[in-house]
């Protein structure tokens, strides 16, 4: 009568696990910004770019729940010893905002942490040699690194960045070096150009007018970024944030509004499951209230 | 001090039978922190729980609040779900098939916005034999009549489980809120009802506030407090209702580990439900059910039951 | 952030009335916490304190309950001092003179074990012409009448509210027991029966385990729950209250920082009190005065009163 | 009208203080058994031997509450670099035995931590000459260092010291450095003598009927001491533990049971306040009804 575990979740396909681990390294990049390496064998070899994952901070129950966090990137370090495999793990890039990763900045290599994932649907590759303009607002641009070095096998890539300050911009290097075309706007000019990430958006769009979007920051730049995307009929993925519990599901506390969405006939979807990352025509534009506060941002 | 009692090899039996159902542990999940059992899946073997409870159905799908519906507070959490659920069709197309493949018993949680609608759900769950048990959320208000919580009124609260019981023949379970002045007066009215066992205890009332924006944390003002945080308000009703009531006591409210689940048990509680805790170690209730039963052997116990109520005082 | 608002050099009025108790600030201790205000002084002026507020007093001295009384929770911890106090005889001789000496209006909280013992320290508190006001503490089991807690019970409460205010003409402020199903009901009753303002919330009712030893953590059995744990409750009763009724409220329940204090004022608290976290950190409420005039400073504004009851919905 | 703050405190005496201050040092000196040396300017000064401090493991909540624990010793650590004042520092002597213990067990050189003293009234230093007898239990031998080394100087000390096994027998060679002549007994015989520390007691208290006798541990011992020093007339102080919130006088969280103690005219007594050193004839040793489970103890 009853099944078995392993079969069970072949066929579901499932992928997430819940790693006990360390902290290889945890580096300040930028003030306020740190990059943390967590050692996650066979991570690597199922993360898919957009996906994330959900971080817990302290075996002590502080903070209560887990924290979100896209994965910038997977890789291999050295072994510490001749002979031994290499070193699987997993990067992410935050930024300190509040408690939660407040600690988190305080922790140092060899820490013990609990990492669950990968998690969600990330982003679709969309048709081959079509230009991809990535645009990133602040530390939206997390997870856009895996998605830019997938796509660069395929086709020309391009980055926009957008943050407040020099500060809000990080790892345009480690995009170039991928062979992104990098373009950088800060709202105080203090890096890049003066101005919105999302004016550059539009003269790109004029040069490429059949150009793949795939954006991820702050909701009011989302939703000038899908603006701009629909009025000129071009195809746009967003990663998005919502407060999340569990990650996997099962709270319901994460959704968002569907594009079928209405007051009688809701549709609310899991930011955490049919999420982050979402083709922009099947979310409702005009009433999404992922709270603003929590967008990653610029801010 | 594990290794202590060493000669004591058997097992302890942790199995326990709440309001007829049998189960092979006392540990279970709490409804709406479980999902419909299919989303930890990756992470636990439900053959290993005591029992599954699923996240609250009602008649038609519900589609909950705006969000935010989650904050988090110290040492807890906030939701303000709404109760969101597929409703009970697509329960029963979508979501049943996947849980009769095991063998863990299923206990369905239910609610209703009026009375009749309570009663409605009940009939329907009463033909699904994949079903082991329901429990009843009487948390809700009952919108026909000026909103009353059914649960804070133990006339009104004895209206739905009477009514409920006339229309199913399965276990019943009745989960009662903590937002009431004395629980057992609302405990007693539901066992005299006919209710087969009690949980408790739903989520407390709260609310927080984000002070940068004054604007409440959750879109719905308030929510529901859950996670350790609440653990001393649920022992403590847990222990009332177990001193009040004849039928078995489900404790929940805050537990994480074993050593939590141990302070309902020696109250007088049968079984515990996990909830908040799921959130933060997918595989909580595994810890709970070695942990207990590691507490059993270091105790020389070889039966849970020599634990449950065996409160010194 | 802070240098942002540089501009506004004028530091900000923080005074506010209470019952028509004046205070340079909104920020005072929570009774029982702060004993008769003397055992703090080495860490703090308390003419730097909004008011005092005296641990509970009544009419004879008061022995209090078994040991242990006090236990940690998770955020939290849980008391059953069973009211231990001087007396009131007691607290004019001994403690009265030391309290003169301030500026900061003394608040004394009091009870009593029945109707006619709350009548009598109203009058006995009365003439003392060093007490600024009185805070009414109904959290008490009325012994001559089965024992019902004056605060669960809104004729109850009247009732003592009533008797009280006969007996006294300072101004009254009553504080309400959390452990109700519908602290609105509490609020307007003792709002006819004469209150000057309220104050809410006193401690939940919990209770903890000692698992190895199966006994509870507290000689009495249950105790109050407070600190930051209870937070997300205090200040939806406090919301819900400051909607309810036109007197001043006070809110109390799990601060520890400014930014807790903030909740409690953007819900509509005129006042806020700390309990708990002067245990932890005796200089807590210094911090959290600090703290309310920099976020009104960096909010550009110049009067506390525009951001109590600022909640936007 | 109003009181200045500084009159007060100086009319009052008060010596005890919040310190802001971060480790020295924190070593495992035996199985479960920590010393912590915490930087504090001036504290030296103010404390007297069977004080004890409130101690703040962590910034953060958790654990919520300070813990208590006796002032093992204070002294001078040579500064950082020539020119500088000598470093201040208080030591404590603590055993793992939950949350908050463990806690502090993993704290390092450098972190912050906050404590509140020196609290409580201490031991009386009893008639010069005459043989003073300091009866420890295990962790109990905390407030017996400093005793010892006040009472040296002017009187024979002979400490008595019990625990389970010899990984509870702590800093004896300490002692004998100040001249004190110790005896030590373990449950299991793994050091010293086997058996009970209040069977070398009676046996001392005949040699030395006048001694004065002092007392640290679980209760069950300190009862057994009392009733051995009670029947013979023997002068008796004792350091006792309870549950405390505040450590000031203000929670009465803390009581023990006064002599004067009946059902009917309570006499509770704050151990934080009035205690933690009391005159064994000052209490009720009846009913005292101190948690066993709460004493430093042997166990
Ligand atoms: C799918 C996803 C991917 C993310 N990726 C990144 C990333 O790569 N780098 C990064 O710096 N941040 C990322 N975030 C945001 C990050 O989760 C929050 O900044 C972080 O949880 C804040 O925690 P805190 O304790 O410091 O803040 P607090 O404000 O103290 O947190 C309180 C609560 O609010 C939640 N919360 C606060 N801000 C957010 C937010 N923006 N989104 C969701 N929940 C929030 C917290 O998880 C916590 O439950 C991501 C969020 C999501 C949902
Ligand atoms: C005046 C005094 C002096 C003390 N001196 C020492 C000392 O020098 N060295 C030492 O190792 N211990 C000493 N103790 C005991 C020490 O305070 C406890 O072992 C410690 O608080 C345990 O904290 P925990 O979080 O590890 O344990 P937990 O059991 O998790 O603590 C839970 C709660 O119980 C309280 N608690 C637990 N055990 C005790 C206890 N024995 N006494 C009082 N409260 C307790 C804690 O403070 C906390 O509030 C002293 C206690 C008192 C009252
Ligand atoms: C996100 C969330 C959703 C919940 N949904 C339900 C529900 O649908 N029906 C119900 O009876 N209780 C629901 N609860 C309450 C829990 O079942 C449980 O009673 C409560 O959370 C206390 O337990 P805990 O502290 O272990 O979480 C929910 C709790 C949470 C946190
Ligand atoms: C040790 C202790 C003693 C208390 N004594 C009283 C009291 O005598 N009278 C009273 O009205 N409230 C008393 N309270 C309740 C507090 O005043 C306050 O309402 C409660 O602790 C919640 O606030 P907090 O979370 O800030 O501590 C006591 C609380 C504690 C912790
Ligand atoms: S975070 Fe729980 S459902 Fe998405
Ligand atoms: S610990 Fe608070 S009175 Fe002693």
């Amino acid at each position: 009568m009853s099944v078995n575990r392993t079969e069970l979740l072949k066929e579901k396909g499932e992928q997430m696990q819940n790693y006990n681990t360390i902290i290889l390294s945890n580096q300040e990049v930028s003030p306020g910004y740190f990059r943390m390496r967590i050692l996650a064998p066979g991570f690597g070899a199922k993360a898919r770019s957009g996906q994330f994952l959900m971080f817990r901070v302290q075996h002590l129950l502080l903070p209560l729940l887990r924290r979100p966090f896209g994965i910038f990137r997977v890789g291999l370090l050295p072994p510490d010893c001749e002979g031994m495999p290499p070193k699987e793990y997993v990067e992410i890039l935050y930024k300190v905002v509040g408690g939660g990763t407040r600690i988190m900045s305080e922790l140092h290599h060899g820490d013990h942490v609990e990492l669950l994932g990968p998690l969600g649907n990330g982003f679709t590759s969309g048709a081959v040699k079509k230009v991809k303009i990535l645009v990133g607002g602040g530390i939206g641009l997390v997870p856009l690194y895996m998605l830019a070095s997938e796509l660069v096998t395929q086709s020309p890539v391009r980055l926009l960045m957008g943050g407040r300050t020099r500060d809000d911009i990080l790892a345009v290097t480690e995009f170039e070096r991928l062979g992104v075309e990098t373009y950088v706007s800060t709202d105080d000019g203090s890096l890049g150009e003066e101005g919105m990430v999302t004016e550059a958006l539009k003269r790109k769009l004029v040069r490429f007018p059949d150009a793949e979007v795939y954006a991820c920051g702050p909701m009011p730049m989302l939703k000038a970024v899908r603006d701009i995307c629909y009025k000129r009929g071009v195809s746009l993925q967003v990663s998005l944030e919502a407060h999340m519990a569990c990650g996997v599901g099962a709270c319901l506390g994460c959704v968002v509004k569907g594009a079928a969405h209405t007051e009688e006939t809701p549709q609310y979807l899991c930011c955490c499951k049919a999420g982050p990352v979402f083709m922009a025509e099947t979310l409702d534009w005009g009433k999404i209230d992922t709270d603003d506060k929590s967008c990653g941002g610029c801010a | 001090m594990t290794t202590s009692k060493m000669a004591n090899l058997k097992r302890p039996n942790l199995s326990v039978e709440v309001a007829g159902i049998k189960m092979r542990n006392p540990v279970m999940p709490a409804s709406g922190t479980f999902g419909y059992g299919e989303e930890y899946t990756p992470f636990l073997d439900l053959n290993q729980l005591g029992a599954v409870v699923t996240k609250g159905l009602s008649l038609r799908p519900k589609a909950g609040n705006a969000m935010p519906r989650i904050t988090e507070t110290v040492s807890g959490m906030l939701n303000a779900i709404g109760l969101q659920n597929v409703g009970i069709d697509a329960f029963i197309r979508d979501k049943v098939p996947f849980l009769s493949r095991f063998e863990t018993p299923v206990i369905v949680n239910f609610f209703g916005n009026s009375l009749e609608e309570y009663g409605e759900v009940a009939a329907r769950l009463n033909d699904i034999s994949a079903i082991a048990g329901v429990e009843l959320n009487i948390s809700c208000p009952n919108v026909k009549q000026g909103g009353i919580v059914f649960g804070t009124d133990p006339a009104a609260a004895s209206e739905v489980v009477s009514l409920v019981r006339s229309r199913l023949q399965k276990p019943l379970i009745v989960k009662l809120t903590p937002n009431v002045t004395d629980i057992t007066v609302i405990a007693r009215a539901v066992e005299e009802a006919g209710a087969d066992a009690i949980c408790c205890i739903n989520t407390l009332t709260g609310m927080s506030i984000d002070v940068r924006s004054r604007k409440p944390s959750l879109a719905n003002k308030t929510g529901g407090l859950s996670g350790p945080a609440i653990r001393p308000v649920a022992v403590r009703m847990v222990y009332q209702v177990a001193q009040t009531v004849k039928i078995p006591v489900i404790g929940v409210g805050g537990i994480v580990n074993a050593m939590d689940a141990l302070e309902f048990l020696i109250v007088g509680a049968t079984a515990v439900q996990v909830g908040t805790a799921n959130f933060i170690d997918p595989t909580a209730m595994i810890s709970v059910i070695d942990g207990i039963e590691q507490f059993c052997i270091d105790e020389g116990m070889d039966d849970i039951h020599q634990l449950i109520g065996s409160l010194q005082l």
